[in-house]
């Protein structure tokens, strides 16, 4: 059975009879939606273990005088993404089933099954033809999605199309050089033809361009600005997506093309055995989590900090990948996987926040909590996996990250990663304080409830999930195997137990720790309910220093503390991290507006042959730009 | 039977309170509150020429962990109000100190319009010290008397008004929520 | 900072949400006695401040005209707690201006032992309150304990630790005691001694120069048009006094050198050395004040102070007290109780109109330390 | 400057003033109603520019309350009081608040202990007292021992288990 | 197998509590004296504790109930990873990574717990503490990286054991920069002042404790307590050597409390964001130059 090929056919037909006769219809359209991705994972699931499993399809396009043959080669790195890709989208689909009922953006599930559809093109292309076509195809609808055809997004989603652009063109000047030097576009041959070069300055250049490709996707710094804007205008529902799986198609890239390249880098040599570049470039994956961390204390919008807490997550994954040794890109793997399935979370909990409350904005919201305990519960197994707190599975991967960067005797990084790691804490419990708890305002007071069961789905599964990775990490870690052994890594500290976590200055043994862990809860427990009784008071009865709160006017909304919580910090330190960058980026951004503006002329008037065309044209427009 | 076990189960009861009454005594959280110029004295007593801690007495800052709520001298409208409000934050079992003459019936306030005269009509007061101020010497003594009754289980002000909840509640209502004024040709 | 502040109450118009309240007092730790204040917050800045007074006040003014001449020396002590002699010396003075009495000498200057005394109480719990408001609180014990040695002082010369009741119309109660003036030297001994203890722990300690300085600053002339008085005015640079501006008891005598910072900023680190070098002062005058001590009777004879009448007139006194003037405006009209007394606190222009000015620009950790170094006395503008 | 020359001063510029000299440092102005807000101008920028309070004075036989302005300079080193006195039953007087700005709290307790308006002073709230009902306490027709036993006296402890 | 684990680590639990408050009680007595004053009797905390534990409790929603499990739970499976004199209820060696990030579920027990007891004055220090929190991790995890690098491993036992032979092989004379910095940051991770913002009650009414009543303050008090415990068996483990014996270790860790106590005793407090730029030169600047010291040159 053609499986590759199915999935990505089936997904235009099934994007093109949503979009034909279903674009009303929000039940329908989701629903089939939720077939779509769940048929698919069925079928990905078969391929697990078949790695030479390989899809051809003629082509008649030639490039030069050699003839092209798409393939899509089925490869464990590429199957574990696909495998998180549809199963996400699989609950993410049945949580916008129950979302989408009031808020309903129309284009919406067209355009995510495109985008599935092409995300098979990029993680199992073995040509960079497709893999490039997969590219456009990926970066292309979200922009639809993200800006939703609405005024009010327009200048927050031109960040995104102005550096995704940015970074296509880059690939395609990238793709390009590739095929200028070695005479071949096949991903495996070329890497291999240029290891095979003396490092010379042709590798140097021909890195930069994949570089700022994959960058800009995985929203590192510098490139990191469209991330928050992005995730903050796209609909609720739509941003696990963007976090959960979008950004980590350039780590995707990275592992695919320049991992294997690094010891080629631009800067010739090794330090600690680490090739130089790779080693700057774990470097940047530092920077990248400390600049988003601390832009991440004073975001208000509660989807733009859990963006700048992505952005964070990435730097570690970058750091991790780029030590380029296997507890390095174990952890980074790892990293990567947890982090999915997190943030999604994360993301899906605040959607449904969103769907009940109507507003993103952390000031505005409190104590919500009280009314939506199973989203409360969500959200805190989240932001604990987020913060690398032990049971939960964030834990894991960061233990093996630490380890990686200790093993190569990193020790300023491994400080500066903690930096960004404790960080964390900061503003990952200003989000669970001003959208949780607190003081309820009194217009959330009757109209929030729980979500429905439907929407709780994915919440309850995530939350298995977290809290079963975290204690046997040997359920992610032990499937890997293969793949280590694929990209030739020695197995050195991948170990066979369930429960066991390991490292190169010392193994865990999650189980213990967690038999524990729950020790001291129950125990806690215990103690709390033999001893004396307690009473329930409402809310507003609080130490007011003796005052009643009636008489100066105060009512809930003015005794919830939420607004500028690390004030002081950020007034100190906020300017020198927050100047540079977005300075840079807003007047890149001001000349991308013209061409936007003209995009956004077309796609203004709900005249839908629109979005169709431009993909179209665009995609012509690649395609005949290589064929020339 | 019945009576039997109901008896034993009062008997042990009381045996836990009486347990439980020793560390209370010992344990005194007193509430950081200035009511009125007594709170003078107060400094010099958790300062080192008398050192309240010794006994376990000590200050704390919000009515939620307080044990013990000194009123220190007079009460005006305002401070009874907040008094009352304080008072019904703390979580049982709390106990009340009266300090000076002020609170016992107004002392030389006793004809001023905006102090009160009989603290013990609006809360319930386990100790009452005389004076005006007392001295810290007598502040001490009081304190030890109240940990004397505290450990017998004698001071039981906040069952009190538990009891007559409706009887302080009218008072407090006739005093802070009048709508009329309480002299004639009072308007204004 | 202001520029901050205004950003942030444009922020907090905007939207509203960002803004909330914490009630500062009356039951709050950082809060020196029964009043409060409702600050506006926007994060841990302070944008705006409501006032809530009142829960001191007894109506000392009206009690007043319902007592004799006599009794209402048991009254003003409590007007102000923590510097209760300048009350009764104001009171007495003013009623003795009234009257035409010229008290003796001695009594002058004993009134101006006591008062200085009395003032040397309060600021050490100035001092002290400085180091309780930024959690140093071992100073605060030991200045509230070597406040103890004073009050004991007191308990010997007029039997009341805090209230003493001592100055009557027409002189004080009593003499010294016999060995007192010894004690009282050996102890200004003691204090000079332990001044540079004090010294050691807060106000060569580094934090609490970074914390004090630069904390609401206040010009002279800023600080003359707000109605801010004593020390807190001297902390600016201006060199006002009503010891030697407009003398009463004896301080026509006994030389005071009202000290003064170079370039005083007018902060609250300023404010904070300018109550030590007052501390520091008092200690001086006292010694010079028994160097001088005059023999003689302590009081004239008013006759039955219960048929006490005053002629009818009216007269202002004002008086220096460790929080700044202290004045008693008294109404006679020739009968057995005064006809009005008006009490002119020095903390109502700074702990109820200046912290408009101030309280916003601050943030909520400097609230209590703001207060503490203008050392505000609720009672004194509840009354 | 003596305060005989100071007040002489005074005098040529207002005449229609009455002047009283207490003792060397200390004098009285009386002035009528309407221009006493000149005084006070004229007064401040002639360096009396620190206003120790404003407090009344209730003359209940002659049927006017007296309003108190404390000055002192600093630089003469002389206390003045300018009184004003306003009838009793129509008790509005101009608020002071243009020439010294803390002039707006020691009119809000004067307004709340007398019941005097001030004209053009925005907050006029109660600050001392709580929820006040009857007659402005400091007013020498209220009798705050009849208040006293009426409000506090809460008779025997009856009702009590 | 698992029910001798847990009979160990309730042992352990014991012994930590009860360490833990007599440290409070006997630190209470130390700065009493400081302060000339009497002070309460060393047993002083064990009252506290029981008596607010058998007092009537307030609460405003479940989350408090369970932040205040959390934060204790938290904390004493922290304990239960920290060598005490080499004993452990499991051998787990006393993974580093592990102590530092389950105490952080602890923190975050307790800033949800005062979160949703609606005040704002405890997420004001709740906010405080963890911008502390940021303070003080750097240069701690510096020191930290220090000694793993030296021993490769990231156990404190390793690291305890590193250093048998005599007190000339403990680290706090061979590393005395890396052991001064490590002081500092942990008497900011005690908030013992200078670093006590979070709880200044002059500021925000005790900060997170400000609705915390009865058995909720109980166990924040048995959670500090465990908490001082906590810091100083770390601090112990890292530079004074190995200890023979429970005793020994105990002794130890009291030095490390003593000296907190008596700076806690004549220091005010800062302002927070001075607080973390002093943690960030200070200390940090300590512990790197150690590091450059010891791995560079």
């Amino acid at each position: 059975m053609i499986t590759f090929g199915t999935i990505v056919i089936l997904g235009i037909l099934i994007s093109l009879i949503i979009w034909l006769f279903f674009r009303e219809n929000k039940v329908i359209s989701w629903i089939l939606f939720i077939l779509y991705t769940g048929f698919s994972f069925v079928l990905l699931l078969r391929l697990y273990g078949q790695w030479q499993y390989y899809e051809a399809f003629k082509s008649i396009i030639y490039l030069g005088n050699i003839k092209i043959k798409f393939t899509l080669q089925n490869n464990m790195l590429g199957w574990i993404f696909a495998i998180l890709i549809f199963g996400i989208s699989f609950f993410n689909g049945l949580f916008s089933l129950g979302f989408s009922k009031s808020k309903y953006s129309k284009n919406i599930v067209p355009l995510w099954t495109l985008i599935l559809s092409a995300s098979i093109l990029i993680l199992f292309a073995k040509d960079f033809i497709l893999f490039f076509v997969g590219w456009e195809y990926l970066t292309w609808p979200v922009f639809f999605i993200v800006n939703q055809g609405k005024k009010k997004f327009y200048s927050d989603s031109m960040y995104y199309f102005a550096l995704n652009v940015l970074g296509g063109m880059a690939l395609m000047l990238g793709i390009w050089l590739v095929f200028k030097n070695t005479q071949t576009l096949d991903i495996k041959t070329s890497i291999s033809i240029l290891l095979s070069h003396k490092a010379s300055i042709h590798t140097f250049w021909l890195l930069i361009p994949f570089f700022i490709a994959f960058l800009v996707k995985s929203a590192a710094y510098p490139f990191h600005v469209w991330a928050p804007r992005a995730h903050s205008s796209a609909p609720a529902d739509f941003s696990p997506f963007i976090s959960g799986i979008m950004i980590k198609f350039g780590i995707f890239g990275i592992l695919l093309f320049i991992y294997p390249l690094l010891s080629k880098g631009f800067i010739p040599g090794t330090y600690h055995g680490v090739p130089t570049t790779a080693y700057f470039l774990s470097w940047l994956g530092i920077i990248t989590s400390i600049v988003a961390t601390v832009l991440a204390f004073s975001e208000n919008n509660m989807k733009r900090l859990m963006a700048y807490s992505s952005v964070a997550n990435v730097g570690y994954i970058l750091t991790a990948i780029f030590l380029t040794t296997p507890l390095g890109i174990e952890g980074g793997i790892f990293h990567t996987i947890n982090h999915m399935i997190f943030k999604v979370i994360i993301f899906i909990t605040l959607a449904a926040v969103y769907f009940r409350t109507g507003t993103a904005d952390m000031s505005k919201l409190g104590g919500i909590a009280y009314k939506m305990p199973i989203t409360f519960m969500t959200f805190l197994i989240g932001i604990i996996a987020a913060a690398g707190i032990f049971p939960m599975n964030g834990f894991t991967s960061k233990w093996i990250i630490f380890q990686a960067i200790l093993e190569k005797h990193f020790y300023l990084m491994a400080v500066a990663m903690f930096f960004a790691s404790t960080g964390a804490f900061l503003y990952l419990y200003r989000a669970l304080h001003s959208i949780f708890l607190g003081q309820i305002k009194p217009e959330h007071r009757d109209s929030v409830k729980e979500v429905p069961f439907l929407m709780q789905i994915p919440m309850w599964i995530g939350m298995i999930l977290i809290i079963s990775i975290g204690v046997f990490p040997g359920l992610v870690l032990k499937p890997l195997i293969p793949f280590f052994n694929s990209i030739g890594l020695p197995a050195k500290y991948i170990l066979t137990s369930l429960s066991k976590l390991p490292g190169s200055f010392g193994q865990l043994n999650t189980l213990n720790a967690a038999i524990i862990f729950g020790f001291a809860a129950v125990l806690v427990t215990i103690l709390f309910f033999v001893v004396a009784k307690h009473h329930k008071k409402p809310f507003m009865d609080n130490y007011t220093a003796g005052e009643d709160p009636k008489d100066w006017g105060v009512d809930e909304n003015r005794y919830q503390f939420a607004y500028g919580f690390y004030q002081p910090f950020e007034k100190k330190f906020l300017p020198f991290f927050k100047r540079s960058v977005d300075m840079f980026w807003q007047y890149f951004g001001f000349y991308t507006k013209h061409l936007g503006e003209w995009f956004n002329n077309i796609f203004k008037d709900d005249n839908n042959f629109g979005y169709i065309a431009i993909i179209g044209i665009v995609i012509i427009f690649i395609f005949g730009g290589f064929v020339l | 039977m019945l009576d039997k076990i109901q008896k034993d189960r009062e008997k042990r009861q009381s045996a836990w309170e009486a347990v439980i009454n020793y560390f209370r005594k010992r344990s005194l959280y007193m509430l950081h509150y200035c009511t009125g110029c007594g709170a003078i004295e107060l400094p010099p007593i958790m300062t080192s020429r008398w050192d309240m801690e010794r006994f376990g007495i000590a200050p704390m800052a919000t009515p939620r962990q307080a044990d013990i709520l000194l009123v220190t001298g007079y009460a005006s409208q305002k401070t009874i109000k907040r008094l009352i409000y304080t008072y019904e934050q703390m979580p049982n079992p709390k106990w009340v100190l009266g300090f000076g003459s002020c609170t016992i019936n107004g002392g030389i306030y006793w004809d001023s319009y905006n102090v009160i005269n009989k603290l013990d009509r609006y809360i319930p007061i386990d100790l009452f010290i005389s004076g005006c101020m007392p001295r810290p010497q007598s502040i001490l003594s009081a304190m030890k008397k109240l940990q004397e009754m505290i450990g017998k289980g004698e001071a039981k002000g906040y069952e009190r008004y538990k009891q007559n909840y409706e009887w302080y509640k009218k008072n407090q209502r006739k005093l802070l929520e009048r709508e009329t004024p309480f002299l004639d040709g009072g308007e204004k | 900072m202001i520029d901050r502040f205004t950003e942030l109450k444009k922020i907090a118009q905007k939207d509203g949400h960002v803004l909330y309240n914490i009630f500062f007092g009356p039951n709050h730790p950082g809060m020196n006695g029964n009043f409060g204040y409702v600050l506006d917050m926007v994060g841990s800045q302070v944008v705006d401040v409501r006032l809530n007074a009142g829960q001191l006040h007894r109506g000392f003014e009206k009690l007043m005209e319902k007592r004799l001449w006599v009794q209402n020396f048991s009254l003003i002590p409590r007007v102000c707690v923590v510097d209760p002699d300048p009350n009764e010396v104001a009171y007495a003075t003013t009623a003795e201006k009234l009257a035409d009495i010229d008290i003796p000498k001695r009594a002058k200057y004993i009134r101006t032992i006591t008062l200085e005394m009395s003032r040397m109480t309060s600021l050490l719990m100035g001092m002290g309150s400085v180091g309780g408001a930024t959690g140093l609180y071992t100073i605060m014990y030991w200045m509230l304990s070597d406040r103890d040695y004073l009050l004991d002082m007191f308990e010997w010369l007029t039997g009341g630790r805090v209230y003493h009741i001592f100055n009557l119309i027409g002189g004080v109660r009593r003499d010294f005691p016999e060995g007192w003036i010894d004690k009282i030297l050996e102890l200004m001994d003691y204090f000079e001694n332990k001044l540079k203890e004090y010294d050691h722990l807060l106000y060569n300690n580094p934090i609490i120069v970074k914390r004090l300085e630069g904390l609401a600053p206040i010009t002279g002339d800023e600080a003359k048009k707000w109605g801010v008085t004593g020390p807190n005015l001297r902390a600016t640079g201006v060199r006002s006094d009503i010891r030697i501006d407009y003398p009463y008891a004896a301080y026509n005598e006994v030389e005071v050198n009202i000290p003064i910072q170079e370039d005083a900023k007018g902060d609250a680190l300023a404010r904070a050395i300018q109550v030590r070098l007052e501390f520091e002062e008092s200690i001086n005058i006292i010694r010079k004040a028994i160097k001088q001590l005059p023999e003689g009777p302590v009081r004239v004879k008013i006759g039955n102070p219960l048929k006490l009448r005053i002629p009818k007139g009216e007269a202002y006194t004002k008086i220096e007290s460790s929080k700044g003037e202290f004045g008693y405006y008294i109404v006679s009209d020739g009968g057995i109780k005064p006809y009005r007394v008006s009490v002119r606190g020095p903390s109502l222009p700074v702990g109820l109109f200046l912290c408009k000015r101030d309280l916003p620009k601050i943030r909520i950790e400097d609230v209590a330390l703001w207060m503490n170094t203008y050392s505000i006395c609720a009672p004194d503008f509840d009354r | 400057m003596k305060i005989k020359e100071m007040l002489e001063n005074i005098k040529k510029e207002f005449p229609y003033i009455g002047t009283e000299i207490q003792e060397e440092k200390q004098a009285r102005i009386y002035v009528c109603n309407d221009k006493f807000l000149n005084i006070l101008t004229y007064l401040r920028n002639e360096k009396f520019e620190h206003l120790a309070n404003i407090f009344a004075i209730d003359w209940i036989d002659e049927k006017e309350f007296e309003i108190n302005y404390n000055l002192w300079s600093y630089e003469y080193l002389v206390s003045i009081i300018v009184k004003v006195r306003i009838p009793r039953d129509k008790a509005k007087i101009p608020t002071a608040l243009n020439i010294w700005d803390h002039a707006q709290i020691y009119e809000r307790e004067v307004h709340e202990f007398f019941g005097i308006e001030f004209i053009g002073n925005p907050d006029l709230s109660p600050l001392f007292l709580h929820n006040w009902k009857d007659l402005p306490p400091m007013r020498k027709d209220f009798d705050t021992e009849a208040f006293s036993r009426k409000a506090f006296d809460v008779g025997e402890r009856e009702g009590e288990k | 197998m698992i029910f001798l684990i847990l009979l160990k680590a309730f042992l352990i639990t014991l012994w930590v509590v009860f360490i833990g408050l007599l440290f409070l009680g006997i630190g209470r007595k130390i700065t009493a004296r400081i302060q000339k004053r009497y002070g309460p009797p060393f047993y002083q905390q064990f009252i506290d504790v029981i008596k607010l534990l058998a007092k009537e409790s307030i609460w405003h929603h479940w989350i408090m109930i369970l932040g205040a499990i959390m934060a204790l739970g938290g904390l004493i499976a922290t304990a239960l990873h920290v060598p005490i004199a080499g004993i452990l209820p499991y051998d787990s060696n006393g993974p580093i990574f592990l102590v530092l990030y389950l105490s952080a579920i602890g923190y975050l027990g307790m800033a949800m717990g005062v979160s949703a007891s609606g005040n704002p004055n405890a997420p004001l220090g709740i906010g405080r503490a963890l911008t502390l929190m940021l303070g003080y991790e750097i240069p701690f995890a510096a020191v930290l990286i220090i000694f793993m690098g030296l021993t490769k491993s990231s156990y404190f036992l390793q690291i305890a054991q590193s250093q048998a032979g005599g007190i000339l092989h403990w680290n706090f004379i061979r590393y005395p920069l890396a052991f001064i910095g490590a002081e500092i940051a942990v008497q900011a991770m005690m908030a013992e002042k200078p670093f006590d913002q979070m709880i200044a009650p002059a500021e925000i009414a005790s900060g997170p404790l400000v609705e915390w009543p009865g058995k909720f303050l109980g166990l924040g008090m048995i959670q500090m307590g465990v908490s001082v415990f906590i810091e100083t068996a770390i601090i112990t483990n890292l530079f004074l050597g190995p200890s023979h014996n429970i005793l020994d270790f105990t002794l130890k860790q009291f030095g490390i409390y003593f000296i907190a106590l008596c700076i806690n005793a004549v220091m005010p407090r800062f302002k927070i964001e001075n607080a973390a730029i002093y943690l960030w030169t200070i200390p940090l600047g300590l512990g790197l130059l150690q590091m450059l010291i010891t791995f560079v040159l």
